[in-house]
């Protein structure tokens, strides 16, 4: 299956894109879609690997590690906000 | 309850939106909660806010959803700015009406504490040492922990 | 900190005051209360609003002063309307400015809960029914009480 | 010692009177105040000796019964109050 990634705020800064497509096993969680980002390694593996904090959306939903991630989802990852 | 969301680059006028919710035979109290861009140590020159679209508006309308679940609102108007914002420019409004003082102020304090946290804004501050982004706070997750328990 | 206080038989402008506590750099979070005449069961005509002169002002000024010292105010604005008043017509505006938004609104309630009980205004209303004077309520004093345990 | 009483609101318009002026022993409290305001019998019992809860400023500022009147005062009398 396919998802889209969207990367937001000091991520995209940092990661140099703000979105991407990627072909993905069905079944794949969040938890397994973070592990093949760290496995690009460098600021990959920096960001989504160690102690930094992050959050994600699965389709403008606020999700967690093992939520499963649907066919043809928009799958967003960035900071814990500060709006407001 | 009639809601009012909004997010866009231009100003907002307190004035007009609160005119807007006035004149109702049952509403005795409103509440109204302005956020405004203020100075920070390192001497702000500007502040960008970024948003995630779609994903805002719907985290909003979830908030406000759940604010008139728990107390008796007949009407509440949030707006949020996005793009860059000067010192002292109005970054975000919450107006909240109810017949009772004690349910609009509740219910606004609940939906700035729920915005802060899971609504997707994030601040970029420009100063005279540069840009950088703004780390989200403690004291954010911990006002928001304080709803949970009710 | 900033003080207004007014007692007055004519409207006040929300904008207005609002307005004049912007472009404070230090300002942050700014909290307004405006409470209005609602319907009551009986069908409300109108309000009178008494008070008792002198003592008012007193009264708002210590409550006003004792929310500064417990929380890092930069402005206070507190407006009380006396006389008759109509249906949906406002009666009393808080307005409190600070770099945060909990203490702006904890301050808020504060006064509201304050004046509730301690500012000597008395409402008479004006139903098909007649004129009755208004019953102070529990709620208000047990609203008073949580401040106390601070 | 001379002192000058009030009357607020429902008070002042069952006992039909917003002022008055009264002679007092030095030393008078609030609470002996009341007991001469109750021997007056009728509305002035009814409304001060009974059940009816009111509530008493000496100088503008709330006061207790053991308050000490001081010469002069300005006493005021109403029942609970009702602004916001």
């Amino acid at each position: 299956m396919t998802i889209r990634i969207l990367y937001f705020a000091r991520l995209r800064d940092v990661l140099r894109t703000g979105e991407e497509e990627l072909a993905l096993p069905e079944g794949t969680t969040l938890a397994g879609l973070v592990a093949l980002l760290v496995a690009r390694g460098g600021d990959w593996a920096a960001e989504f690997g160690g102690a930094r904090v992050f959050r994600a959306a699965i389709n403008q939903d606020m999700a967690r590690p093992d939520d499963v991630i649907p066919a043809g989802a928009e799958v967003a990852l960035f900071p814990p906000v500060t709006g407001g | 309850m009639d809601v009012t969301i909004r997010v866009q680059e231009g100003d907002f006028s307190l004035a007009e939106e609160y005119a807007k919710l006035t004149g109702r035979p049952e509403a005795g109290a409103v509440v109204a909660f302005v956020g405004s861009v203020r100075d920070v140590a390192s001497g702000l020159a500007s502040m960008t806010l970024e948003h995630y679209p779609g994903m805002t508006e719907k985290q909003l309308g979830k908030i406000v959803t759940e604010a008139g679940t728990r107390w008796p609102l007949s009407a509440v108007t949030l707006i949020h700015r996005v793009g860059e914002l000067q010192l002292t420019e109005q970054i975000v409004l919450v107006l909240t009406v109810s017949a009772h003082r004690d349910a609009a102020f509740a219910a606004n304090q609940f939906i700035m504490d729920y915005l802060k946290n899971e609504a997707p804004f994030w601040k970029k501050e420009s100063t005279g040492a540069g840009e950088a982004w703004v780390e989200a706070k403690d004291s954010d997750a911990a006002a928001l922990a304080r709803w949970d328990a009710q």
